[in-house]
């Protein structure tokens, strides 16, 4: 805020006793002010180059010029400024630097505020006068705050500059990998879908009814699968009441029909016991390892 | 030099750099003035070695010098940092998985019949890695062909008690849309407030928030068979 | 879970993993059955941060969640591992950039008319690459220009949690009123010290309505869904 208005206090840059309003020396001979480019003296285009480059536009440019002499944004003396930024123009120009539009854009808009500030002022609808610098000052204020927000992004501590990203060898990395989930509906569809393209809907297999004898018949053949004689009563529980015990009937029933299974009985009144049914003597690996089973 | 700070900058440096750092590099770090003998950076090192015992992380000395790596205790957890995004299992796993389930114990011969194409080899170890189906037996015809079912892994997963549970075929027939039904069935039976609460007691398997419900009838054991 | 277990789990990922991570991710690490809860988590990493103090690495929070990086009393004689000196960004690429991050979402010709000059592809570009800012939308005027915003990874790179803690931008003062808030500035300066202390605590709003933020961006890592 101070520095808008303590316009008396030269600028950190200016160089030498420039007074206020004096013009740009764009360069200090023995303590000389140079304001025009000497016709015998060979500037290299690139220095002046360079020195624009400094500038990222016409604003930029203004802004320098404006801050360079103290000057507050709100009360530029548009005259001086305008006249300044035209000797920039010119040498440019005089250099045969291939000028942005944007710069001769900002001379023209320069030369038209100059202009108005000299007629009478039109009034507004509230009856205020309107600066025709207002519009010039607006875009000044806000080309410089992202200016310096550019400067305090810059200032922020960022990686690879400021900051250290660490990391730490994994010596075993074990590739892991996450099993698909299947919702159950996706299975249901898909076997509603197989069993459409087969026609198979009439078959007793896949009535509701066998499900839980189905199973069951899977847990009985588990059960036995030790291959010796398993207790006929072990394979049902009690806590599964009527209904479990006839499921497991069922199901033992299902398994004898497929000559999955039999049922044994030493002799008559002897408890029951049941066995995976042995293999068809004609299959020869069935006959190889019958012989360790079978006891 | 004052050893925390040294040991400090080591440590920062080894975390840092993303590859090991032997004594001379670590010794570099520093400005001539004020760099530290290698006997100092030893003894930096061995400290930081102890203080990192019963930590994520440990120091250890390999060819090219002195590293910081993962502890080889974590590193099952933080191999899944990198694990693969799942696939999505194909139809015909599906098929299958569903043919198992409705019609076990079922030999890939039956369910070829069905499917009218030869049962995949891995889609059949897929699911029993995943320890969906297992083999429950032989049919004993001449090749003694495995018998497949499903476990109880599988009920688990799809948050059923029992096979019962599942939709009958005719069932699955009359739906268009199995979603709608299943949903139908679930508000249907939310009438109790006891019912909704054992629904949501029951819905800490892993799929259960996933897995619609299935209609209350498939579950009363007293339609199952007599 | 065992919190020195769970601390150690969290240390180890986020020094393997060399990018941040966030709650979830975290909690990822763990199998269903032993996936700590949120709250468990951020404990482990608060008690992380503490134990941190006074070590060559910290622990802080940014956007997209939380990483162990070089404490900044380290960062020099750590910089001296890499011969390159760090890339500059040009003033151009610097206000352009700041434009973005203030004033998103917002058109290349908006970012022109503030700046007084053609907006460089190439700025945009390398900008782009480095995953800073992205093409957030179009504004629905004729030719449907781009609106450009920034990203996650801008954030991060900046060390940010979320645009809130961007520096505050200068304000812009009313030709008009400039007499009067000199003077009102002036005098009231003197008088409450306590307004400016609010003013300062409430300076980190970066541009108050002029900066919508992204809903990325702004996304709390602890709100996100379960």
């Amino acid at each position: 805020m101070e520095r808008n208005h303590d316009i008396d206090v030269p600028g950190p840059v200016a160089s030498g006793p420039a007074p206020l309003q004096d013009e740009m020396p764009f360069a200090v001979v023995e303590g000389e002010p140079l304001t025009e480019l000497p016709r015998d003296l060979y500037i290299p285009p690139q220095a002046l180059e360079v020195f624009l480059e400094a500038f990222e536009g016409p604003l930029d440019l203004l802004l320098y010029l404006i801050r360079r002499q103290n000057l507050d944004v709100l009360d530029i003396p548009i005259a001086e400024i305008t006249r300044q930024y035209m000797q920039y123009i010119l040498l440019m120009n005089e250099l045969n630097l291939e000028l942005a539009g944007e710069y001769l854009l900002m001379a023209a808009m320069l030369a038209e505020i100059k202009s108005r500030m000299l007629l009478p002022r039109p009034q507004s609808d509230e009856g205020e006068e309107e600066d025709p610098r207002a519009e010039l000052v607006r875009r000044l204020q806000e080309y410089e705050r992202y200016k310096r927000a550019a400067e305090d992004v810059d200032g922020l501590a960022r990686l690879e500059r400021d900051v250290f990203q660490v990391s730490a060898e994994v010596v075993e990395r074990k590739v892991a990998t996450i099993l698909p989930e299947v919702p159950l509906q996706e299975m249901l569809l898909a076997f509603r879908d197989v069993v459409q393209r087969a026609a198979m809907f009439a078959h007793h297999h896949v009535q509701r009814e066998a499900l839980s004898v189905r199973q069951r018949m899977s847990e009985v053949l588990s059960a036995l699968e030790t291959g010796g004689l398993v207790d006929f009563i072990s394979l049902f529980s009690p806590e599964e009441g009527r209904m479990g015990a006839t499921v497991t009937f069922v199901s033992l029933l299902e398994l004898m029909r497929e000559g999955l299974i039999e049922v044994v009985q030493a002799e008559a009144y002897a408890p029951l016991h049941v066995r995976l049914s042995p293999r068809p003597a004609n299959d020869p690996i069935s006959a190889e390892e019958s012989t360790d089973t079978v006891s | 030099m004052e050893s925390t700070h040294l040991k400090n900058v080591i440590e920062a440096a080894l975390l840092a750099a993303g590859r090991p750092l032997d004594v001379e590099q670590l010794r570099e770090l520093f400005e001539d003035y004020e760099r530290p003998p290698a006997s100092e950076v030893r003894v930096a090192l061995a400290t930081l070695a102890g203080e990192y015992e019963g930590r994520g992380m440990q120091l250890v000395e390999v060819a090219s010098g002195w590293r910081i790596q993962v502890r080889a205790d974590y590193s099952v957890p933080v191999s899944r940092l990198w694990q693969e995004r799942p696939t999505r299992y194909s139809r015909a796993l599906l098929e299958t998985l569903a043919l198992i389930a409705y019609r076990q114990p079922v030999t890939r011969a039956e369910i070829e019949d069905v499917r009218g194409v030869a049962v995949n080899p891995n889609i059949v170890r897929t699911m029993s890695e995943r320890g969906w189906i297992r083999v429950v037996g032989h049919r004993e015809v001449p090749g003694r062909p495995e018998l497949l079912g499903t476990t109880r892994e599988f009920l688990d997963y799809f948050g059923l008690k029992s096979l019962d549970q599942l939709p009958t075929l005719a069932e699955l027939k009359d739906m268009d849309n199995i979603g709608v039904q299943l949903e139908f069935g679930e508000t249907a039976e939310v009438s109790a407030v006891a019912a909704t609460a054992v629904a949501e007691a029951e819905s800490v398997e892993p799929a259960g928030t996933e897995t619609p419900r299935l209609p209350e009838a498939a579950n009363d054991p007293d339609v199952s068979p007599a």
